[in-house]
Formats: structure tokens, sequence, C-alpha cells
């Protein structure tokens, strides 16, 4: 028993909702309940986490004996395609079924999982893993070095691959081979310092080579791993269901037990309305929601134990589109850092709850991230007058936006709605468009369908100005992935800015390479000033999510990666 | 008077009986102090024009006026038993049990949707009379004692799959079930052929033989002349005037009765006026001799139809042959009768006179040249020269339009030049029709029915034609006002020399109008003669059950006292 | 019904099928966009404008590389023989997916239709005719429930009955007290239609004669309701529970969404945004079949109802 | 004597259902019928000349004065971004209008097509056209504007066209309807025996009376032609923020219903009373225009 918080009891305003609602016309007491939920609740725990780590209100770990049984209903809130790809969305589920190779610690420490121990040979080209004994995947295949070695070549096969892998490593990996049932060797072509980190993250989730022979159909809907749950069922549109993984025995060297979980299983529920999703925790449908709203934030720090995690990599930043105008002039896009309060705008839009991320490059929670940069471009609408009056763009039109040549200063903002924007995202969008609109700026908020989104009808130069996206990495290699030249014979896709600057890339290449950490946080540094610099993006948030946990069930953990709920270790407190 | 019977004989006894309707302060008297006794085994008849009140007086007899009626009466006793201040549940158990209730047209008046054995059991379910079994076997006893040919099966099939006359007779087993000793019956025969309301007459004959007073609520004075020991005529919510059917049906006291005596067009009312009314002012000088096409140099008939055939496929694929070898003549300035009952193909021969439906077989010659035969291109031209007077005025205007542009729209294209020159006509033809300059700008909606058939005669005149053909034209009609129309239609015909295919299922209507006449059965041709022929020489058997049928005043009043 | 008849129904039913899929199929096969990189950019999580090699595969497997109409009749041809392919974001085939999810859908809208009838049939004969007072109350419902929008109805539904008063589940249960809130915020707005034509039909019927002879035999005022009325009066509603139907499977997309229950609504919005065109077909399809048998089963209901039409 | 002439017809299956209506209720919502007008007067001035109701500017943002609930400052509140709910909500009614008229507009366009080409051509011509009402009839109304949304993307016009065309077949069948009863009718009939032609009686009686009725559809239509828009908008697939509308302020204010009611609550009200004011005036017409003037 927690002796930081009381006995589950039933929350206390349930009774009060029901008083003041009997009698009353429909509309007119949810008016009145609503409002007087909506006052801040009582603060318990911290207002904001600390940079790269989950946090929580004071999580209870370990204060009581762990007990098996139960089942976690937890409520997520979307759902994938498939079960497995290089979507963070597919990341979540992967971590349950599916174990690593290594493990990713608070600060980036990197501790063993699948992989006992690794070394990795002078001219950092040769990487030889030592696999744990006797570990098989749940249809019975052993997982030795051979099944990871195929794991590996069928990510990088063109064929089947998995391109978020092959983002990461396509551009070092040379090839991969089992020196005998434990050990693996893996060729790189250049060195790569992030590569543990990397590997780390879920995409690298090793699949039963039975499950790879099976085709893409297979690794799509019933990927099979070795991990602490195995896949039941996928009800389409509704859950998945896992049961417990009774011969567990891989869990990563920062888990808080080894063996098998203590549950019985999951019911995984899609539950994409936040009211929804939050509504089912406070009527105890689920023991444990993803991504608490924020509005709702206050209320259940004080009802439930909250973590929160804000993700490595990239913050959600825009994209400006240098390669034309008029953001190819880098003091228009410097103006326009300055003539938006987007501290301000994503305090009001996240309630408060989510961090500003001013530094466009790196989320403030990556290892080697530059705090020097968390306030560049703070608010200075009397600066952007002055940088557009010097490009050139002085003249105003009749709506009150600037003109250059007859050319109005219009920004075409496309942004994927209903997947990575949420409404909270919008509506700083929409902040931010007004703010813009005070120094001159005409913002086009396009919103795109997923349709469009995924089919790449906003990817190309000619298409947008501004776009808002994120990429989560547990490492400042994500800069590589995202700031590597655009060119014809190797395009970069991810370069959402268009931006080619041989420096950028080779500083970035150089960091990704070098395996002294203080000289390759200079380098990163070097990387994250350059492209602050040039504003080639402007930051706005950090991709954070966060959990909410019903207070029997104890020990869910987000693990450090990418952030997903573990619940291997989760037992249901009596 | 006789009438007085003793008090306590009286089955019903009704004193300055007033019925009221709407909110209090719009309060519309509708019976104003309606009187009347009934003794057992009594027939009364309550005769009058559509709002005359006599539905609304039986109704309260019963208490269904209706919700926001209001009810008064100084006495209002049944069986001894005074009915005023009767809830809701003391109504229920008079109903059925001891008045019988007969309404007009029982396809509407029977539940289409259910079987017609469970429409009559149910008076006797709702009085929990006998089990199911016993009432089933008494709906079948019921309808074989009304005349119901295969009782178990019509009382298994639906009131649509049933004749009217079959469907009359179920309603009426209904009302007699619980064997009720008085029966208000409303209007029972107005929808139907002649030939099946005397049946039925006589089955309500049957009714009141075996000792059951009757009250009988009719328009037509005919049809209570046959049946009625005692007439009262209702006017506006009052009666006029009450007595014994012989006297007041052979002596009318009161100027109304009189007039609407008068009115109904009959054998003996040939060639007399039935309105009261004055001919038609602009109806001056009688029309110049009718100038009767001319073919080869001999007078041809303006209308020459031959051998007409018409077949319609049916929803079940089977082909009736609804006009059978159809010929007539129609010489200028005559009128040609077409009688017949429904389903004789009366109204598809006009159809096909006036070249809106195409004969399958056979031809119309109009004034002498192809009429039915040529494309419509051809006819176009030609059709101001034959009009047309539905029964039903009020579809066959354009409701958007005031009597103004219906009329406009019926004047000869090029005709008149001038826009004063053609509202100059219209007036001109309003008054020919009896109607005032003030309902030219009415809608047809604001007409009465009177009037509308004015307008709709002042229409087909507007083409100045010189056939009219007049299909049912007063068959919706009151009396009096029928009365009216048909006198305008004579006043016209002498006027302007027209010619009029006249159709009705009326056998007084036809007689009093015609010339000539044709009767039809089954889309062939019964007889044709002149009306006198036909009407006092019936050659054809079909013809003479026809006018046997026919419920008439015609029988000297000394005759009836007989009966009575 | 004759041979001939259920022969041109038929033909019809098939007629409109073809040209369900036909439309859909076109529709999405000729929309801007790139479909292999649709399927590529979704499964990894990107956006990216993708290489000629990468999606080279992609097309080989789907057979994008044919020409549409050579697609368009691989795609017939797989229908003529029952296949309604496989999606291409799903990884399985689309009458599997579309079997599994259509219960719940089949069980909300049914269940809809049900609440709205006894709601409408229960407020007609309290209040039809019933004086100014009853029947301004019962017709007013009806105009305010006709125009409530299901997804506000729903939020609302959900918010008092479900997250405050705690009577009803919040989310996704196909438990019986799961499905009162989404039935009734289905069934709601359509009481409000069926009602009004109820109601009109219910009036006119008490005015006529036949009504005035059943009470004339004895009959009180709920027996000439309930024996006689509501069967005329109901021949109405049930043509428009022809229609009604669709606008169900319409609400149920947004029903599905708002109170997170499984069903083809959720499934079609998905893949309609990711652009899985056999499974939007396969949708489509379903849903002009569910028309062509509502229509059929109107045509049953008004048989049993109104016996006339066995014998006409 | 009454004509009542029994009915086993059966009744036109439309879009707008409503489209029945007794005098009782009519006369007893007299008062409610001038309601009605003034709401639907007040929203139709809000789209010609919202400044006049609301003089604040419905975009500008207030960030320090975000989610306050309704007072004298902000009747109807503010929503996330300080911005006044009252004013938006005026300034919502010109796209929601916009959307709710044009979508009855262009369903009425296409239905009096295909309903006069039904109503007044051949058998053939019929069949043709009523086969393909059938299968437009087969897409549901958000199914159908889905597909269209997917395929044009989200805006205004994607909105009227989508709800535009899949109530047209509704219309489309009533209009045939009305086509062939006026065609069928007496006074029809009558012109055609004084001799007239054919498109002399089809311009004169058959287009005016069968289009009679529509009056009252069009104003049944356009309200639910907004609800519909809103469903749209409330899945995401409505015009872009930040433009006022209301399906997108529903849409919006879904995510703060537990703690913001009146981001929900009003928006959804505004709908509901301007469907319901429509309604109630559709209603009041279609006694006026089916009873006749009153004597």
């Amino acid at each position: 028993m927690s002796l930081e918080h009381p006995a589950p009891s039933p929350p206390a305003d349930t009774t009060r909702g029901r008083a003041r609602l009997v009698g009353l016309a429909a509309a007119l007491a949810i008016a009145s309940t609503l409002s007087a939920c909506g006052g801040g609740g009582a603060s318990g725990g911290s207002d904001s986490a600390s940079a790269g780590t989950a946090a929580g209100s004071g999580a209870a770990s370990g204060s009581a004996t762990p007990v098996r049984g139960g089942t976690i209903r937890y409520g997520h809130e979307q759902e994938p395609p498939c079960l497995t790809g290089g979507w963070v969305q597919e990341a979540y589920i992967d971590r349950q079924l599916l174990d690593s190779l290594v493990a990713q610690e608070k600060g980036g420490k990197i501790v063993p999982w699948l992989a006992t121990s690794w070394k990795v040979s002078k001219d950092q080209r040769t990487w030889t893993f030592t696999l744990k004994p006797g570990i098989r995947f749940t249809d019975g295949t052993p997982l030795d070095a051979a099944a990871v070695a195929k794991n590996f070549s069928y990510w990088l096969d063109p064929r089947t691959g998995n391109s978020t892998v092959q983002s990461y490593i396509g551009g070092y990996y040379a090839s991969s081979r089992a020196l005998d049932a434990t050990t693996l060797q893996l060729d790189l072509k250049k060195p790569y310092s992030p590569l543990l980190s990397s590997l780390s993250q879920a995409y690298f989730g090793i699949v039963s080579p039975q499950t790879l022979a099976s085709g893409a159909d297979a690794v799509c809907t019933a990927p099979v791993g070795s991990g602490p749950f195995i896949l039941q069922k996928w009800n389409r549109g509704q859950n998945l269901t896992f049961v417990r993984n009774p011969s567990y025995d891989s869990a990563p060297a920062n888990a808080k037990h080894q063996g098998p979980a203590y549950v019985d299983g999951i019911v995984w529920k899609f539950l994409g309305d936040q009211t929804v999703r939050y509504g089912s925790l406070t009527n105890h449908q689920s023991d444990v929601i993803y991504d608490v709203p924020t509005v709702d934030w206050q209320e259940a720090k004080a009802r439930f134990e909250v973590q929160q995690y804000i993700t490595p990599g990239t913050p959600v930043r825009l994209s400006l589109n240098t390669s034309r105008a008029p953001f190819d002039d880098v003091a228009v896009r410097r103006a326009f850092a300055y003539a938006t309060d987007r501290a301000n705008g994503v305090k009001s839009a996240f309630n408060g709850v989510i961090p500003y991320n001013g530094n466009g490059a790196l989320s403030q929670s990556t290892p080697d991230y530059d705090a020097s940069l968390a306030n560049a471009y703070a608010y200075d609408p009397g600066r952007a007058n002055s940088l557009l009056d010097a490009a050139g763009w002085s003249a105003k039109d009749g709506a009150g936006y600037r003109t250059k040549n007859g050319r109005e200063l219009t920004v075409k903002l496309v942004y994927p709605a209903g997947s990575v924007i949420t409404s909270e995202g919008v509506t700083l969008l929409q902040n931010i468009q007004q703010q813009a609109k005070q120094v001159g700026f005409h913002v086009d908020l396009v919103p795109a369908t997923p349709s469009e989104t995924f089919s790449g009808r906003y990817s190309t130069p000619d298409s947008y100005d501004a776009q808002p996206w994120y990429w989560t990495s547990p490492n400042a290699g994500v800069l590589y992935i995202v700031w590597r030249q655009n060119l014809k014979d190797s395009p970069n896709g991810n370069n959402e800015s268009f931006y080619n600057n041989p420096e950028l890339d080779r500083t970035i290449a150089a960091a990704n390479s070098t395996l002294d950490p203080a000289k390759q946080k200079q380098l990163y540094a070097r990387a994250q000033q350059i492209i602050v610099a040039e504003a080639a993006v402007v930051g706005l948030y950090t991709q954070t999510t966060s959990l909410a946990i019903d207070r029997r069930l104890r020990d869910v953990w987000l693990e450090d990666s990418q952030g997903e709920p573990v619940f291997s270790d989760a037992y249901f407190a009596r | 008077m006789s009438i007085q019977l003793d008090q306590s004989r009286d089955l019903l006894r009704v004193e300055n009986l007033r019925v009221a309707f709407g909110p209090p302060k719009q309060r519309r008297e509708v019976v104003e102090g309606v009187s009347f006794t009934l003794a057992a085994g009594r027939c009364l008849a309550i005769v009058g024009e559509s709002g005359s009140g006599k539905s609304v007086t039986a109704r309260s007899l019963v208490g269904l006026t209706g919700g926001d009626a209001h009810v008064s009466a100084d006495a209002l006793a049944f069986e001894g038993r005074s009915l005023l201040g009767l809830r809701d549940r003391g109504w229920r158990a008079l109903r059925g049990k001891g008045v019988g209730f007969v309404l007009q047209d029982a396809l509407v008046s029977l539940d289409q949707l259910r079987p017609v054995g469970k429409e009559i059991a149910e008076g006797l379910r709702l009085h929990r009379w006998g089990t199911r079994e016993t009432r089933r076997a008494r709906v079948v006893e019921l309808l074989t004692q009304v005349g119901v040919p295969e009782p178990e099966l019509r009382a298994r099939q639906l009131p649509h799959e049933l004749s009217g006359g079959l469907r009359q007779r179920a309603l009426i087993a209904a009302a007699i079930a619980l064997d009720p000793p008085l029966i208000i019956a409303d209007e029972p025969t107005t929808a139907l052929d002649v030939t099946v309301q005397a049946q039925v007459l006589d089955l309500l004959a049957q009714t009141k033989e075996r000792g059951t007073a009757l009250i009988l609520i009719s328009h037509d004075l005919a049809v209570v002349a046959r049946m009625a020991d005692e007439v009262a005529v209702m006017r506006a919510g009052e009666i006029v005037e009450r007595g014994p059917a012989s006297e007041v049906l052979a002596r009318p006291r009161h100027a109304y009765t009189r007039a609407l005596l008068d009115a109904v067009p009959s054998t003996h009312s040939k060639g007399t006026r039935l309105s009261p009314a004055p001919p038609s002012p602009l109806i001056r000088e009688p029309a110049p001799a009718a100038a009767a096409p001319v073919r080869d140099g001999a007078r041809v008939p303006v209308l020459e139809a031959t051998g007409l055939v018409k077949r319609y496929r049916g929803p079940d694929g089977i082909t009736r042959t609804v006009v059978d070898d159809v010929s007539f003549e129609l010489a200028a300035g005559e009128t040609l009768g077409v009688v017949g009952e429904s389903g004789s193909g009366k109204t598809t021969t006009a159809r096909i006179a006036l070249a809106l439906t195409e004969p399958d077989g056979g031809q119309v010659l109009l004034n002498g040249g192809p009429w039915t035969a040529v494309p419509e291109r051809r006819r176009r031209a030609r059709r101001r020269q034959i009009g047309v007077v539905y029964q039903d005025p009020l579809s066959s205007f354009d409701p958007r339009w005031s009597v103004e542009r219906i009329l406009l729209d019926a004047l000869p294209e090029g005709g008149y030049p001038g826009a004063a020159q053609r509202r100059a006509r219209i007036g001109e033809l309003l008054e020919q029709v009896g109607l005032e300059h003030e309902h030219r700008d009415r809608r047809p909606l604001q007409l009465s029915g009177g009037q509308r058939q004015r307008v709709a005669i002042a229409r087909a005149l507007a083409p100045e034609p010189s056939v009219i053909v007049c299909d049912e034209p007063v068959s919706a009609l009151d009396v009096s006002i029928q009365a009216q129309v048909l006198d305008l239609l004579t006043d016209l015909q002498a006027a302007l020399g027209l010619s009029y295919l006249f159709i009705s299922h009326d056998l007084g209507v036809i007689h009093h109008m015609s010339d000539r006449v044709l009767v039809l059965n089954d889309g062939k041709v019964v007889e044709q003669g002149t009306a006198d022929e036909i009407f006092f020489s019936p050659r054809q058997p079909y013809t003479q059950q026809l006018l046997a049928a026919l419920p008439t005043l015609a029988r000297e009043p000394r005759d009836l006292a007989e009966v009575g | 019904m004759s041979a001939r008849g259920v022969a041109v129904r038929l033909l019809g039913a098939i007629g409109v099928l073809w040209a369900a899929a036909t439309f859909t199929f076109f529709v999405q096969t000729l929309l801007p966009g790139d479909r292999a990189t649709l399927i590529l950019n979704q499964e990894s999580g990107q956006t990216i404008k993708r290489t000629a090699s990468e999606l080279a595969p992609i097309n080989a497997k789907y057979g994008f590389d044919d020409s549409i109409v050579g697609q368009y009749l691989h795609y017939l041809g797989g229908l003529a023989r029952g296949d309604l392919g496989s999606s291409y974001q799903l990884h399985e085939p689309v009458a599997r997916i579309i079997g599994d999810q259509i219960g719940p859908t089949i069980v909300l809208t049914v269940t809809a239709l049900l609440f709205a009838w006894a709601i409408s049939l229960v407020l007609t004969i309290a209040t039809a005719k019933r004086g100014r007072v009853r029947s301004t109350l019962g017709s007013g419902f009806e105009t305010i429930a006709a125009g409530l929008p299901h997804y506000w109805l729903g939020v609302v539904l959900l918010v008092v009955f479900a997250i405050d008063l705690k009577w009803f589940p919040v989310e996704g249960e196909t438990s019986l007290s799961g499905l009162v809130l989404p039935a009734l915020t289905l069934g709601i707005p359509l009481a409000g239609f069926i009602g009004q034509v109820t109601r009109d039909e219910f009036e006119k019927v008490l005015d006529q004669p036949f009504v005035t002879s059943a009470r004339a035999r004895g009959m009180g005022d709920l027996g000439v309701r309930t024996r006689h009325a509501l069967r005329h009066a109901v021949l109405p509603g049930i043509t428009l529970s022809g229609w009604a139907l669709g606008a169900l499977f319409s609400g149920a997309v947004i029903v599905e969404s708002v109170f997170a229950r499984p069903g083809i609504g959720q499934v079609l919005v998905s893949a309609a945004n990711a652009r899985d065109i056999p499974l939007v077909s396969g949708v489509v399809m379903l849903l002009a079949f569910v028309y062509v048998v509502a229509n059929l089963l109107v045509d049953l209901a008004y048989t049993v109802v109104d016996p006339r039409m066995r014998t006409a | 004597m009454s004509a009542i002439q029994p009915s086993p017809a059966l009744p036109v299956g439309g879009p707008a259902p409503s489209a029945a209506v007794t005098a009782a209720w009519v006369r007893s919502l007299r008062p409610g019928v001038i309601l009605a007008s003034l709401v639907v007067l007040f929203f139709v001035l809000a789209a010609i000349a919202p400044a006049l109701l609301a003089p604040r500017d419905p975009l500008a943002i207030d960030l320090a004065a975000s989610l306050r609930a309704p007072s004298a400052g902000h009747v109807l509140g503010t929503d996330q971004s300080g911005r006044d709910v009252y004013t938006r909500i005026v300034h919502g009614a010109r796209q929601s209008l916009l959307i709710g008229v044009g979508a009855t507009a262009l369903a009425m366009a296409v239905a009096i097509a295909l309903g006069f080409l039904s109503g007044l051509g051949g058998r053939l011509v019929d069949g043709l056209v009523s086969r393909f009402v059938e299968v437009l009839f087969s897409f549901p109304v958000l199914m159908l504007s889905l597909l269209f949304v997917t395929v044009f993307g989200p805006s205004a016009t994607t909105e009227i066209v989508a709800v535009g065309i899949s109530s047209a077949p509704g219309y489309a069948r009533m209009i045939r309807g009305q086509v062939l009863s006026v065609r069928g009718s007496g006074y029809v009939e009558a012109a055609r025996a004084l001799g007239h032609s054919y498109p002399r009686v089809i311009r004169r009686h058959v287009f005016p009376n069968a289009m009679r009725p529509l009056v009252v559809v069009v104003t049944l239509g356009v309200g639910q032609s907004i609800v519909w828009a809103a469903g749209l908008a409330f899945l995401g697939l409505g015009v872009a923020p930040p433009a006022p509308e209301w399906g997108a302020m529903l849409d919006a204010g879904r995510n703060y219903v537990t703690h913001a009611w009146w981001l929900e609550i009003f928006p959804g009200l505004a709908i509901v009373l301007f469907a319901l004011s429509v309604t109630t005036i559709g209603r009041y017409l279609q006694q006026r225009l089916e009873g006749g003037p009153a004597r």
C-alpha cells in the first residue's frame, strides 16, 4: 500500500454531480456541474516533467508486494493500420509484444535487454552483440543471433523494409550476421555513435522469423515476438487484447522485475475522443489512459497517478520552406519567428500543461540538447517589423498585410489535421495566425486530410510555406534524418524545410560518428545553433505524452526511448 | 296533431336540441332548437341540404358530435332515460347496444385494414356479447340476414374487396348486430348506384318491419318518400316543417319544402324550371336556329361517334373492354343524355368524344370533320368547338389562378385583340352564368360549389363552342343548387343554340335535360331513343330494372299513404 | 409478387450495387495523390515523397501499374466471384473486416429504429388530438427532436448520463446498457421525423368516418386509437423507415465516433481517410445492399400492416 | 355530402419527412411562428451584416481571457484563445447559412432537372432516371459526403456539393411524384381540352404547380443541410479554422465539454434553434399553401 495516497475511494465529486443534476434540464445540468468542475484541482505532484524522463505525480513504486492476476484496461488514442512498422503509434503496441536488443534509461544511458553485452571495434564500424541465451519467441522459435540478423535484413530490404529503420541506420548499415547462436555481428559503412540509442526503440523490436517468412500481412496484423505479452485478438476499431507471456524471461535491465508479467493481460482500447477517454477512466471503465486531456490535467493529478513524458527528438515545430518566397529569405523567416508569441500561445492552447520548446532543432528532453537556445526568437514584434521593412516587405495592402512588389506576404501553413496536430495544436496555430497578422503576415491555415497528408500531397517544395511535424528519437542523431541535404541523387523527404546546408550536413555527420561525448555534444550544439540561427524551423512545443492511472494499479511506467507505457511490471493492489 | 304520441311509448324524445361548435367566444350554432319524438318501430326522416344540421342532429343523439361541440337540450331521452349529462362510459354503453349507427360511403366507414367480419364482431366484443366462437357464428348469421352471399368468405375479406352494396350491407349488419331498438342511418345510400340503393333501402325496410325504429338522414326526398312514416325538413339548423311523410311530400306547407320538391328533376319536370331564380338576363331572345354543320348539302350531326371501343389493361394484366362498340349522334341544338351506373363506361365515352382518350376502335366526327382520327396537332385549333364541364370543377381549376385568369386562359387566342375587349368578354361570360363582377378576383377555393360550377360553365362557353360535354355536372351539388345549374344549362342552350352531350347517373336529371337518351351498361349501349321512349316505355330489361329501382316522388301521395 | 416482379427487383438491386461499386471505385481511383505513397507513408507515419524504387514493389503488389480500366475490370471480376478484395491499409480481406464490424452497427441502428418507433408511437397515442396543450407539447417535442444534430445530442447525453451521472458506460461497451445512449442519440431525431408523419396521419384518421363508425359501436377513445387509428397512422412512418435506415447509417458514423463504439462507421471514416479503395467500396456496396434489403423489408412490413397490399 | 377519397396511395419518401403538418399545430403555434421568424431574421441579418449584431472581431484572440464562462463582458463566454463565443456564432451564421442555402439550392437544381425529366419524359427516360435516383439514394448523406471530402478536400464548396448532391435524390423523387400528379390533374386536362399546346401547359400549369410544395421543402431542407454540414465539420471534414462556422465550433468545443460547456452548448443551440425555426416556418407555409388562403 502506498503511503502517499489513500486507499482508493469513489471520486469525491460523483455524488455531488448526481445530486446537482437530478431534476434539472439536461443542458442546464451540464452547465452547472461542469462549471463546478472547471476550477483548478488540488495540486499534487510536480507541474512539469523533467527533461528526458517520465515524471509522475508521486508514482507508487515498489512500496507494496506485487500481486498476480487481473487484466489491465488501457485506453489508448490512435489505432494504427498495422501493428509493426515505423510509426510511433505502432511502437506503443510493439513494446508489449517485442523485445529490443538494448534499452535506454533516463539521461541516455544504454542498458542490456536481449543483448547482455556488446562491443565496438576501434574503427567503430563493427559491433558485436552477445545475446541472452535460451530465449524463445512465443511461437516456440528460438531467439538467436540468426533470428536477429534476419530482422535486420528484413528491415533494410527495400521490398519489405521498414522505412523508419532505414532512416536511422540505412545510411550506415552494411551487413549483419550470426557468429554463433548468441553472438551477432553488425557491420557499418561508417561510424554511427547513436546506434545503441536508436536500437532501443520499439521499431527495432525483434520479430519471429516465422512471422517474417509469412509475409507482410502477417507482420502487419499478427506479429509474434518474445515480449511480455502475446497478441490475442485485434478487434478493428475497438481494441487489441493481449495475454501474458507465461514464459517471459527477457525483461530489460531497467525493468522493475524479471520474469512474466503480473497481470493476466491487457485490453488495449482505442478511444480517440479525449472526453470519452478521460470519462472512461473516471467512470472506472479503464484502469489507465494515455494522453490525459490537458483540460483535465489538474483534476487528474488530484485523482489519479499521472505520468508525463516529454518525447526526445525534434519538438513539434514549424518547418519553413526555404526553397521559395517568402521564406527563402532568412530575414523573413526570423521575422516570422519574432512575430509570434509562441511561448504564451502554447501555454494558452495547452492549458499550461505542455512545455514550450523554443529551440526548433531538438526537444528539451533529448540528450545533447542545447539549452541556450531555449528562448531563441522570444516574442519581439518590433524586431519582426524592422526585419520585414529591411527585407523590402514594407508596403501594406487594404487588409493590413505586408506586400513587396505587389505580392502579399502570405504563408501557406499546411497542417495534418486529425492525426498529428490535435485540436489543441490547431488552437495554437490559430493563435500564431493572429499574432503574425499583427506584423503583417497573412497566414493561410490549410488542414490536410489524412489521405492528403500520407499520399504526399503536401510534401513537395511548391505545396506549402510552413508545416508542423515532429520526429521522436531517443538521441540527437535524429538531426541527421531531418537535416541531411535533400539532393537529387540522395533525396531526403524528411528535410521538410528543403534546407540544404553542406556545413550543417558535415557537422551532424561528424557528431554522429564520434564517440567522444564532449566533442559530440559540442558538434550537436553547433548544428542546433546553425538551424536556429537560420530559422529554418520555428520551435513550438514538445511532443508530450502522458498517462493517468487508477491508484489501484501500480508500477506502470513510461520507458525512455519513446515514452511507451510498460505494463509488464504492473499489478493491481489489493 | 296525430304524431303527438303518448309520451310513455316514445322511444326517443328530443326537445329543443341545440348544438354549437367552437370556443365560447366564436361559438357557431349549427342546430338551433330541434324537437321531435320517435316511437318504437317507426321511421323518421330528417331531410335537408348540406349544412342544414341534419347530420349533427343525428350524431348528437349518440354523443358523437366531437370535442369542441356544445350540446344542450331541454330533454333528450332514450327509452325513458335522459341522455343529458351522460359520461363517456354511459354513451359507450348506449352506442351499438341501444342505438345502431350507419354512415354513408362504406369504403371509408369501415376500417380498410381489417376484415369485414372483425368490424361486425367489434360491437359484439365491446359489449361482451358471447365468446369468440359464438361471435364468429353471429357475424355469419348477420351477413346472411342482410343478404350477403357467401358470408363466411365475405367475413374474411377486406372492405375494398367488396362491392359498394355489400359494404353498405356489412355496415348495416354491424349496426344491427346487437338488435338495438333504434337505428340511425346517415345518408346510407348516397354513394350507391340506383339499383343497389333500392336493395339497401329494402334491407332497412325489413329491419324496420322487425320492430326497429329508424332515423333516416338524407338529402334525397325521393329516398325518404319510400321509407319514412314521418318527415322533418331541416334548414339552417331548424326544422321548418314536420309531419307524416304523406302530408309533407304531397302537400308541403312551408315554402322551402315546396322549393325543395320542385327542384327535384324527374320524369314530370321536363320542360319546367326547377329553381325559382329568373332566367339569365343576357339571354333575352331565343337563339337563331342553331347553325348546324352541313356536309354535301345535308345537315350533319355536330358529334357523330361510330363503333367506339376502348380497352384498358389492369394492374393484374387482364385487359378489360370499358367501351364496347358505342355509336351515337348528337344533332345541333340537341341534348343527348348518357345514363348508366358506375363502371358503365360513361366517362370514358365522354373523354373519347373530347379526344382526350384515343379510342382503340371506331372514331368520332366533330361538326362533320374527322376528330379522334387525326393527330392532336391538327385537332388543337378545333378544340374550341367543343367544351367540357366536369363533375368536380375545383380540381379542374389551377388552384393558383383567379376566376378572371381562368377565363382569360380559355378565350380563343387572337379572338380578342385588346385587353379591354378580353375583360369585357369575361364580364359578359360572368353575367351569362349568373356570377357577379366581384367574383373575378376570387380563387376557386373561395367559391361555393354552385359558383364553381358556374365558372366551369363560363370557361366552357368562352371559346364559343358548338358542343359542350357535361360529365356529371351536378352530381356533387345540393338539390336546390343543382336545380339552378340545370336551369342555367337549359337557358344557355336556348340562347346560344348549344348541343349537350350530358352524362349522369341520375335518371331524373337525365330525363329532365335530354332530348334523346343513351343507356350504357358494361360499356355497351343497352338502349337508345328519345327521352320519353326510354323512360315511359323501356324495351330492354336492364332499363326497366333501372327505372324500377329508382326511388321516386312520382307515385301519388295517396299510394304512399296506403303503404305508410 | 409475381416471378417477373421478383426478377425486375433483383435486377434493379444488382444494378444499384454495380453502380455504387463503380462510382466509388472511380471516385477513389481518380483522386489526386499516389496510392502507393499513401500506403507506404501510413505504415511508417511519414509524409514524404517516395522514390520510384520504393514504390515499385507496392505498385506491383496491388496492381497499381495496371491501367485504370484494367484495375476496374479486375475489381469487377472479383466482385462477380464474391471477392470484395483485400484492404490496402489493414491487410485483411474486406469481407472479413466488414463481417467483424457490421454486427454492432446493425444492433445499433435497429435498436435506434425501435426506440424511434416506440417514442413516436407512445407520444402520438398520448398526445395527438388530446387538447391543445397536450398536442402542442407532443408536436413541439417532435419538431425539436427532428432538428437535433446527432453529434450534439450524443455529446450532451454522454456528458450528462455517462460521465456525470454514471448511469451508463462512457465508451465502447457492446453490453445492453452501453447501447442505450448511442441508440437514443440516433433514435430521438428519427422519432421526431416518424412522429411528425405518424401524428399527421393519426389526426387525419381520427377524422375518418370509420372511426366514427367504431365509436358508434361503443368503442372507447383508447380503443379507437390503438385498434384502428394506429395501424393506419404507422403506414407513412413505415415508408419513411426505409429512407431512415440510410440516415441511421450516416448517423451511426457520428455516433460510433462520439461513443467510441465499434462498427462500420469508424471503419468507413478511417478507410475513406486512408483511401483504402477496396474497403470503402466494400462498405459502400454493403450500404447499398442494406438499402435494397431495407426497402424490401419496408414493403414487407407494409404488407403486414396493410393487408390491401396482399390482395391488390 | 363529403367526398373523401379513399387513398391507399403510398406516401412519397422524401428527405424532409417532416413534410406533414396539421392545422391544429399551426394554429396553436402562431406565436411560435412569429418567434421562429424573429430567430431566422436574426440569423439572416447576422449572415448579411454580422458586425451590426456583434461588433467584435470573431478572429481576434485574447490569450489572457481564455475559457471565460458567460458573463456580462462575454455573454456566451470565450473559447480557448479568448475569442468571444457570441461574436463567433453571429459571424458563423454567414458560413453556416451559405452552406445550408447553397446545398439546398444545389439539391433543388439537380432534383428539379431529374424530377422533371422523369415526370415528363416517357417511360424509358423515367425508368432510367428513376434507377439513377435509386442509386444516388443508396448512398447515405454522410457516406457521399465523406467520399467528396476525401476527393476535394474540406472546404465550404465541398460541403455544399456533398450535402447538396446527397439530398437531391429525395427531392427528385418528390418532384417526380408532384409532376406526375399535376400532369394527371383535372386542370391540366381542362387546359388540353381548351386546345392549349403541350409546352404551354407545362409552362403555365405543370411547372408552377409542381414547384409549389417545394417552398416548404426548401425551407425544411435548409435546416437539415445545416445539421448535416455541421456533422461533417464535427468529423473534422468541415471548413478550415479559424473561420467561424457552427459545426467547426462544435468540433472544437467538444474537447472542452466537461470544462467549458458553453463552447459546445451554444453553437449547438444555434444550430438547433435555426433548424427548429425554419422547420416551424416551413410547416406554417405548408399549411398556408396546401390549405389555401383563409376564407
